[in-house]
């Protein structure tokens, strides 16, 4: 079990002379994942779902907020103490491209992990390759002819295979797929993404899966939450299909409205949402940060922040003071 | 010359890379008709041949790659493919607008978007350059752009999305009316890429163009062509109007790619992988059917005999699973 | 490397002989263009004997060190005793801006060389040879009289080697009561040590000293200077000015003798002073059109000096030994084949001098002939041993001759590396090894860091400089005020670390002394204390003599002539350039 | 603009810190040098047969002026005449300050530098444009490796070929000095003719070492730029081959300038051996000349320049990035 | 830990890995004969350096007959001042040169490759102290600082000859380590090393370092052209004292006691140090131009 509350990050972007720019990533960002259980983070890109991701992997310090692995409280670690805990939690990076090392062969890229770990637990040489033959086995990958390879001579989805096991050397308890098969061939995709599924399915890990195709979601953390992100700040939050079907944030809205509809086999959503305006991360933080590219903006929402909230009839929490349900997603033919 | 829009008609086009293994082709014997006025959409996985048969449209493949066979006639051009030259570049940009697969770098770093527009002009002789700056604003607001903003910037000044309208305007300010977008939405973001795609969809209607978009997003297709093609391993397998082909796909490369993609809504199970993997160059089957190594319907035909595109109606369809069956 | 000759044009065609007459001043290695026209800043841009003149141009004799070339003294009377001098000068001598060389002028002159502290006009107490009083007698006659209490046979030598400067532009350097503080400084007590400072201190006002334009008494005048060439023209007011064959003279840079070489070579030098050079190249400067080597005497010669605090050379026999062992003709076959002649036998004298000074002792002197079996004999009676062919230490720890000699003095490397193989060659492991620059290499000698370096000896024509390279400062021997006083080796400056006495013919001599009394010494009185000296020198080895310097000259008969081929002529005092004074003389004509 | 001012207040800090350690060290260096000159000079006056006593005398003379005073009192003293542009006396050129006999010395070494650098410049951009469309061919390689080659090689063997070459074995350039003194310096044919004469040796070898530089800086910069994807859309949308050229150009050449300004540093520093085979009497000459000369104050006071000089490029380097890159300009302007 | 555990296990396919490198070492050469030519020249000089004054006598023969003797087939390069074979010089002169250079490379790439790394993979204030640091060092016109120091530093040996040189010339192969450091560190499998906890040792030694192998072997072998060209002109210059021979020194010789730029006798002396060191720029330069190909395996195994 994983749990953030008022999780803050700022990055401070040093100018080389003068002046810093404070880019506010999070701005206190609440998130449980279960054991075993799913989440996903849906948001325009740079609202802050990768940086949301790092932190929880570990890879990121955050500035304030509390993160707890299995009930243990990180923030008052020291950065090394932390570092076993983050260990359960496997980053599984965008890029299979660059998360493997181009000099180093599959074997010996899984060798290391496999290689302290059993020093830690006092187990066999053998048991390494064993063990990495295993790892490679569960992601669907013939050790014997990966093994020997350099990363170059594999495809892209074998590469993210590959990237995966790793990740699994260590017995992680969550793996966080960060957009994990935005560069992967459409016909591959369904493969990494049944693997994540089976791997949860099989070995219990939870996935934190991140993602700007909501679709992807649904496929691999269809039982879990969905957290809509928007500059920094979750805007709505809940099952995932009860917000594919139902949402009631502008935001929330405009994201499903913007996916393509297939035309001839899909039926567009009746009342779809644009934003009035495009992303401007320096726009005024006063009042609810999507208020200005809102077309259903009240009065309230330039000079009060809507903070997550459940009202009343609404099954999801959400950070608006207008809620209200609009048909945005296309729906196909035959349902209609 | 042509203030209509021209109609495409690639024949037999074969282009080759020249790569250690010797020429490999990239683009295999394509034949596709782009109807005039139409939008046509191209689908493919990564390395398929689409941007290398959206180049010979421009006759503007990169060496070490070359057309090898085949023609491109344009109306009013005549054949791209013979085209030399001068004839050829005042051909570009005038006849043809080309929007770049990563338009986000297809601007010159040190110049403002108007220096770029102004030599775009001078190459091209255009000789009322200001009439040429108005109607790039024109262009630019139609797209929701501040068009004078835009003018005074320079590439980095603009954001991702906001290049690729000026891409746009680009390709179309010289009123060409064959417009090539290889990938115009890929890096995008979803709403940044819906709005993309409207400005296309208009754009298009309005100024009577001949459109030909590609993608391997079979979303962005569905979105907006009429026409939809798609390719595998350099050879076009299956094209036909958008939407009976996304309803009934018959190459089952086509639908093992539409029952790939996880859908919104309905039961999530129904999605199902394609087994195997695209192929490289260097992997393409040199003869026999492109797709028969991941093929449910594979046969012993499909080793060595490269399946014909047959017609059917507003349908074409290379594949002798399908053919055997329909035609048998 | 050839533009020279090629752009003579804007003087060649000159009226009065003219032409242009091409140069170097090997006294000062590269030239400045920011430095003044004066002839005491050590990069000044005053060429003594073409712009600048002294009372007269003494010459290395033989044996008289008081002979000289007339001046801006026309002539000068010695007085038998050598306590006083009386000059003559020029009745048409004439600055370069047309005023007359008056007997003010040379006065200020002298007080000039006394802030600069000369051998004639020196401050220091009790100094030898220095003037007592200085007497304008007429305006062309001025006479100086030597302090008698610690005299010197030099004394006319010191005074004649003054540069005379014009009162009009340099009178603000010196202050009105000048001479008043000279009195005082030449006293005794805290006054004078007072007077002594402020003199010494006016030293850097004459150094620093920047005359507006050259003002020159001699035949040419500065016309202008660039980094790489100074330009000199004809000054109309010289006295011999009819006889001044070159209506212009350039001076060209260098910084080493390489680039001298290129000059020579290409012939475009009509004259340049004695440049040490390999054979080959100096074959090269002989084919060159036109070119000519003269020879003539310089007193100089050089030595390699041993440690003798360090083992094993405090022993008499290692180092008789290795003058047996090093062939000096080879040597000097190698190392400085023009510039040299070997060293006929180690006596301290240059071979030529000791003709004339000790002609009798000479032939007595053991003359160290390259004698492999002579050199073991004493080699063995040093207690050393041969083991493998290889000389070791008495104790057995092996022994390694090093040599040190400082980079960039070619002929010195050449020598020290041809002696190596030569002792190498004889079974004593030697090596060489150099120091970055002169400076430092004078310094480390100094501080006693090395075994055995290069010495120049024999330094000049008068007895006192002859041998004080060997039994002065650097063997402990000090003179300060007419008293000679010995230090222990290690200690203030004395690095030779010699025996203090020896015995020569059976009598212990003190050579410090010996040499401390040449320095007032008549010549007769010189001659025996010479013969002692110069037999102890070959008989204790402090260094082994070398070879002598020849002083070659090159000079370039295309386009003047006239060039003397008598030694006395070829090399001067201190700083001169000879074919300057040569060209005032009028030896030198204009080719027809 | 204000970003430019902002940035040269920067730098300029920089600069002056950098210059106050260097002339910190150079005046430590210094102080330990071993080495007397005055014993030098002595001998040296000895030699030429001046009477010892006389000779110690002038010396101390000559440099009875020695810095004396506690070392800190030294140091102080050395920084506070440099803040006041005061680098002392010369040791060896009594009475000319330090900062002359430099400004002589530096126009020797400026204008061959100069002239010789943006020869090279000018040849290897071109040529390594040429390398870059022909890298793929036989002729491509061998200015690839002839480029590395002469970037490789010291600027001295080159120097000492030129020498052997044109002044030894065909003597038809001299290797001597700055200009015939023959000439009456002013604007006049044979001043400049003989200016220009001994000035080609010195700028052909800086041209030479540096070009093999530019040709390898400038391919491979072009090469970037053909990668680019700008380049290919301004080809596609037919612009003109001439203006399609410009852009490369233009955005191939940006990345070399600042090399340029930095290899006008580099090169002071190489002075030294072209300035000393060639007797060009330049500040690398000067810095040998001073170091066997002992002359402490020229010494640092070269060394100060040198780096100085390198520092102002530097700086200038960036400044003129800044003017010419609009990514740079407005990158750290807009936020 | 990790460490010892990683050679048993590993061994077969560390081996093997290891043939394999160089098999593909061995294609890339192979590729251009040019580069062939490289290896060639530079392994004839390392050869030079370690057995060339093996054939030699201490003390070269010289003869004072010959001396500066034109080049002859006795004596390919002719004669120096004192009648020994030039060529002989160059050989037995080869050792202090090859050594210096070899201790400079070392120094240069040890130093500058910690201190890029550190820096880089530090970040923060270190980074920027060290980056000053660095910046300062390249500032500093190395050179004239070379000639400076040489008044207070008597280089002795090639090993502080080098040691000097190494120390002064790290500032480039930092600052290129660090930039390729930051941006590796960028790349997604420093970050999962970082992730799977495994130690900074195995992260900069086996992630780290070969990825850059092409980097600073390359600087390594610039360096060593470096120093040779320092060494060689701080002796030609003549301002460091030469206790041994050395090209420098050889050159030195050449031109300021035989006369080298006026006598065509005394060519050889000068031309063969030139051409040693031309010859050894030329076979760095040609090796130098397949490190890229030899250190990324897809092009090594193309
Ligand atoms: N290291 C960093 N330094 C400064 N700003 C950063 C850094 N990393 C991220 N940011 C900023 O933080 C914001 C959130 O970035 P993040 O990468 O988390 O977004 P994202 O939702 O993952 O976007 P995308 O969909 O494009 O991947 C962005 O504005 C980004 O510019
Ligand atoms: N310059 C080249 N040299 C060799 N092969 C090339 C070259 N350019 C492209 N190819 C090969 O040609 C094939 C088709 O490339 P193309 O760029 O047309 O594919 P694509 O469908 O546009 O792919 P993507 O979706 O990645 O843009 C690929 O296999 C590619 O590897
Ligand atoms: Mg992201
Ligand atoms: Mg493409
Ligand atoms: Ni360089």
């Amino acid at each position: 079990m994983i749990t953030g509350t008022g999780v803050v990050k700022t990055f401070k972007q040093r100018g080389k002379v003068l002046g810093a720019r404070e880019v506010r990533a999070l701005r206190g960002v609440d998130f449980a994942i279960p054991k075993g259980g799913a989440a996903s983070f849906i948001g325009e890109s740079g609202c802050g779902k990768t940086t949301l991701g790092r932190i929880i992997a570990g890879l990121e310090t955050y500035d304030e907020g509390e993160i707890a692995i299995d009930g243990v409280s990180l923030s008052s670690l020291k950065p090394k103490q932390r570092q076993p805990h983050f260990r359960k939690i496997q980053l599984i990076h965008q890029d299979p491209y660059s998360a493997l090392n181009p000099t180093r062969t599959i074997h010996q890229t899984l060798h290391a992990p496999l290689s302290l770990r059993a020093g830690q637990t006092g187990r066999s040489k053998a048991w390494i390759e064993e063990r990495a033959a295993e790892v490679l086995s569960l992601v669907g990958l013939d050790p014997g002819s990966v093994l020997a390879r350099y990363p170059h001579q594999l495809s892209g989805g074998m590469r993210q295979r590959v990237v995966i096991a790793r990740a699994l050397t260590v017995d992680p308890e969550m793996l966080v797929a960060d957009e994990a098969v935005s560069m992967i061939d459409v016909s591959l995709r369904l493969g990494i993404l049944a693997l994540l599924k089976d791997l949860r399915e099989r070995l219990g890990v939870s996935v934190l899966f991140i993602t700007h195709d909501v679709a992807t979601a649904r496929y691999i953390g269809g039982d879990g939450e969905l957290y809509v992100i928007y500059r920094g700040q979750v805007v709505e939050r809940g099952a995932v299909d009860t917000i594919i079907a139902d949402p009631v944030h502008p935001y929330t809205q405009s994201l499903l409205s913007a996916i393509p509809v297939l035309h001839g086999l899909e039926q567009p959503g009746e009342q779809p949402v644009t934003p009035l305006e495009s992303l401007d991360e320096s726009q005024a933080d006063e009042g609810c940060l999507f208020a200005r590219r809102c077309p259903f903006r009240g009065e309230r929402c330039t000079s009060e922040r809507p903070l997550l909230q459940i009202t009343e009839g609404v099954p999801q929490e959400h950070a608006c003071f207008y809620p209200e349900r609009r048909s945005v997603i296309a729906r196909p033919m035959s349902e209609v | 010359m042509s203030e209509q829009a021209p109609g495409v008609r690639i024949g037999g086009l074969t282009v080759v890379y020249k790569t250690p293994a010797g020429e490999l082709p990239a683009v295999r014997d394509i034949s596709l008709t782009l109807e005039p006025g139409s939008i046509t959409g191209i689908v493919g996985e990564s390395g398929s041949g689409k941007s290398t048969l959206a180049l010979s449209l421009l006759n503007a493949v990169q060496p070490p790659g070359r057309i090898a066979a085949g023609s491109v006639e344009i109306d009013g051009l005549g054949d791209v493919a013979g085209l030399k030259g001068e004839e050829l570049r005042k051909a570009r940009g005038k006849h043809i607008g080309y929007v770049f697969q990563a338009a986000q770098n297809s601007l010159n770093p040190l110049k403002t978007v108007g220096k770029q527009l102004l030599d775009l002009g001078r190459s091209h002789g255009v000789e009322d350059l200001r009439g040429l700056v108005r109607e790039a604003k024109e262009l630019l607001g139609r797209m929701g752009l501040d068009g004078t903003r835009v003018l005074d910037s320079h590439q980095h000044e603009l954001s991702g999305g906001m290049r690729q309208r000026v891409g746009i305007m680009l390709a179309l300010v010289l009123n060409a009316h064959l417009v090539v977008l290889d990938e115009p939405t890929t890096a995008l973001d979803m709403i940044t890429q819906a709005n993309i795609l409207k400005i296309v969809r208009e754009v298009h209607a309005e100024r009577g163009l001949t459109t030909l978009v590609i993608t391997h997003d079979i979303g962005v297709v569905a979105e907006v062509a009429d026409r939809l093609a798609v390719m595998y391993g350099g050879r076009l397998v299956e094209q036909g109007p958008t939407r009976e082909v996304l309803g009934s796909p018959r190459h089952p490369y086509t639908r093992g790619l539409i029952r790939a993609i996880p859908q919104l809504v309905g039961d999530i199970d129904e999605a199902q992988a394609l087994p195997g993997r695209p192929p490289t160059l260097a992997t393409v089957p040199k003869e026999g059917c492109v797709f028969r190594e991941r093929c449910p319907l594979r046969m012993d035909v499909c080793d060595d005999v490269d399946p014909e595109a047959v017609s059917d109606g507003p349908r074409v369809v290379a594949c002798h699973a399908v053919n055997v069956k329909e035609h048998a | 490397a050839c533009s020279g000759g090629s752009t003579n044009k804007s003087g060649g065609s000159g009226g009065g002989g003219g032409g242009l007459f091409t140069t170097i001043d090997v006294n000062r290695p590269g030239l400045e263009a920011t430095a003044p026209a004066n002839p005491y800043n050590p990069k000044g841009n005053s060429f003594p004997g073409y712009s600048s003149m002294k009372l007269g141009w003494v010459v290395n004799h033989l044996t008289d060190p008081n002979k000289a070339l007339p001046g801006i003294a026309a002539s000068w009377e010695i007085a038998e005793d050598n306590s006083a001098i009386t000059l003559k000068l020029q009745p048409n001598a004439k600055w370069s801006d047309g005023k007359p060389v008056t007997a003010e002028d040379v006065k200020m002159s002298i007080g000039i060389a006394y802030t600069q502290g000369s051998t004639a006009f020196s401050v220091t107490p009790g100094a030898a040879g220095a003037a007592a009083e200085v007497t304008v007698v007429d305006p062309q006659t001025v006479k100086i009289t030597q302090d008698m209490a610690s005299p010197s046979p030099k004394f006319a030598r010191g005074v004649l080697d003054t540069t005379v400067l014009p009162a009009h532009v340099w009178s603000s350097v010196l202050p009105a009561d000048f001479w008043d503080k000279l009195k005082a400084a030449r006293g005794d007590g805290a006054d004078a040590e007072k007077a002594r400072e402020e003199v010494t201190a006016l030293g850097e006002k004459v150094i620093a000293f920047a005359p507006p334009k050259d003002v020159s008494a001699g035949p040419f005048v500065l016309e202008r200077v660039n980094p790489s060439e100074a330009l000199l023209v004809k000054n109309k007011h010289f006295f011999n000015a009819a006889n001044v064959a070159p209506a212009q003279v350039k001076f060209l840079n260098y910084t080493g003798n390489e680039q001298i070489w290129t000059y020579l070579t290409s012939g475009k030098l009509d004259h340049a002073g004695f440049t040490a050079a390999p054979t080959d190249v100096m074959n090269r400067i002989k084919a060159a059109s036109g070119n000519e080597v003269i020879k003539g005497f310089s007193p100089v010669a050089v030595g390699l000096a041993f440690n003798q605090s360090k083992k094993p050379y405090d022993n008499v026999h290692v180092r008789r030994g290795l003058a047996h062992l090093i062939d000096r003709e080879q040597v000097t076959k190698v190392a400085s084949p023009e510039g040299g002649t070997a060293a006929v036998t180690t006596s301290g004298i240059h071979q030529k001098a000791a003709q004339a000074w000790i002609p009798d002792t000479l032939p007595k002197l053991e003359p160290y002939t390259a004698d492999v079996a002579k050199a073991e004999e004493e080699f063995k009676q040093a207690g050393l041993t041969k083991k493998d062919g290889k000389w070791t230490l008495a104790d057995g720890t092996p022994w390694k001759v090093s040599m040190h000699a400082p980079a960039g003095f070619s002929d010195w490397l050449s020598a020290q590396e041809n002696i190596k193989s030569q002792l190498v060659k004889a079974g004593v492991d030697a090596e060489v090894v150099t120091t970055a620059d002169y400076p430092l290499y004078l310094e480390e000698l100094a501080a006693g860091k090395y075994d055995a370096g290069f010495w120049l000896m024999a330094l000049g024509p008068a007895p006192y400089d002859i041998f004080q390279r060997l039994y002065g400062a650097s063997n402990g021997w000090t003179n300060v005020a007419g008293k000679v006083k010995h230090s222990d080796a290690g200690k203030a400056g004395n690095w030779m670390g010699g025996p203090e006495e020896i015995e020569v013919d059976g009598t212990k001599i003190n050579p410090g002394e010996l040499t401390g009394k040449l320095n007032s010494a008549k010549e007769e009185e010189a001659k025996p204390i010479m013969a002692q000296l110069a037999q102890a020198a070959n008989q204790d080895l402090p260094v082994i003599q070398l070879w002598d310097y020849v002083n070659t000259q090159f000079v370039n008969n295309s386009r003047f002539t006239g060039y003397p081929k008598d030694d006395e002529l070829l090399r001067m005092g201190t700083g001169v350039l000879p074919s300057g004074v040569w060209i005032q003389q009028g030896l030198i004509k204009a080719k027809q | 603009m204000t970003l430019i001012a902002r940035r040269l207040a920067g730098h300029l800090a920089r600069g002056f810190v950098m210059i106050l350690v260097v002339a910190t060290i150079s005046f430590f260096i210094v102080n330990n040098i071993p080495g007397d000159p005055m014993a030098a000079r002595y001998e040296k006056l000895v030699e030429q047969g001046m009477a010892p006593e006389a000779a110690s005398q002038a010396v101390k003379v000559l440099y009875g002026f020695q810095p004396d005073g506690s070392l800190w009192q030294q140091y102080t003293e050395f920084i506070g005449g440099l803040l006041r542009f005061d680098l002392g006396v010369s040791v060896s050129r009594p009475g000319t300050p330090v900062l002359d006999v430099l400004t002589e010395a530096a126009k020797w070494t400026v204008l061959p530098v100069l002239l010789g650098t943006l020869l090279s410049f000018l040849v290897g951009i071109i040529l390594g444009v040429y390398a870059a469309i022909k890298r793929t061919g036989k002729l491509g390689d061998a200015l690839a490796i002839s480029g590395s080659l002469l970037h490789g090689i010291p600027q001295y063997v080159l120097a000492m070929l030129l020498v052997v070459i044109f002044a030894t074995l065909i003597p038809i350039l001299p290797a001597e000095g700055t200009v015939d003194i023959l000439f009456e310096p002013g604007w006049n044919a044979g001043y400049l003719g003989s200016l220009a004469e001994r000035a080609v040796l010195p700028v052909v070898t800086y041209a030479l070492s540096a070009y093999g530089g530019w040709i390898l800086a400038m391919k491979s910069s072009v090469v970037t730029v053909l990668g680019d994807d700008f380049i290919l859309a301004a080809e596609l949308r037919g612009m003109k081959r001439s203006i399609v050229f410009r852009y490369i150009a233009r955005n191939a050449i940006l990345p070399l300038f600042t090399m340029l300004a930095l290899s006008l540093g580099l090169l002071l520093g190489g002075a030294v051996f072209i300035e000393k085979i060639f007797n060009y009497p330049g500040l690398g000459w000067l810095l040998i000349g001073s170091v066997q000369d002992r002359d402490y104050a020229l010494m640092s006071g070269a060394f100060l320049l040198i780096t100085v000089a390198t520092i102002i490029a530097n700086i200038v380097a960036d400044l003129f990035y800044t003017v010419i890159d609009p990514r740079v300009r407005s990158g750290e302007e807009a936020r | 830990m990790s460490a010892t555990l990683i050679p048993e296990a590993g061994a077969p396919a560390g081996v093997t890995m290891r043939r394999n490198f160089w098999r593909g070492v061995w294609r890339v050469l192979l590729r251009k004969p040019s580069r062939m030519a490289g290896v060639v020249i530079i392994i004839g000089f390392v050869f030079m350096g370690v057995f060339g004054p093996m054939f030699y006598p201490d003390h070269l023969p010289d003869d004072p007959n010959a001396i500066t003797q034109p080049p002859s087939w006795e004596h390919w390069f002719g004669t120096d001042p004192q009648g020994r074979d030039v060529l002989a010089l160059v050989i037995t002169g080869s050792r202090y040169v090859l050594l210096t250079a070899a201790v400079t490379a070392l120094i240069t790439v040890v130093v500058g490759t910690a201190i890029g790394l550190f820096s880089g993979f530090k970040r923060g204030r270190w980074d920027t102290v060290l980056m000053r640091l660095t910046d300062m060092k390249l500032t500093i016109p190395g050179l004239p600082l070379l000639l400076v120091l040489a008044t207070v530093w008597k280089f002795g040996s090639p090993l502080q000859m080098g040691l000097v040189l190494g120390l002064l010339g790290w500032g480039g192969v930092a600052r290129a380590v660090r930039s390729q450091t930051l941006s590796l560190r960028e790349r997604g499998f420093i970050e999962a090393a970082r992730g799977l906890g495994l130690s900074t040792r195995h992260i900069i030694g086996k992630e780290l370092l070969p990825s850059m192998a092409p980097y600073i072997a390359m600087n390594m072998l610039i360096a060593v052209t470096g120093a040779v060209y320092s060494q060689v002109g701080l002796f030609f210059l003549g301002v460091l004292p030469y206790e041994s021979d050395n090209w420098g020194v050889m050159l030195n010789l050449a031109v300021f006691q035989a006369g080298a730029m006026v006598t065509p006798n005394a060519l050889g002396y000068l031309l063969a140090p030139l051409l040693a060191i031309l010859l050894l720029t030329l076979g760095i330069v040609l090796v130098v131009d397949a490190m890229d190909e030899i250190f990324n395996p897809r092009l090594r195994e193309e």
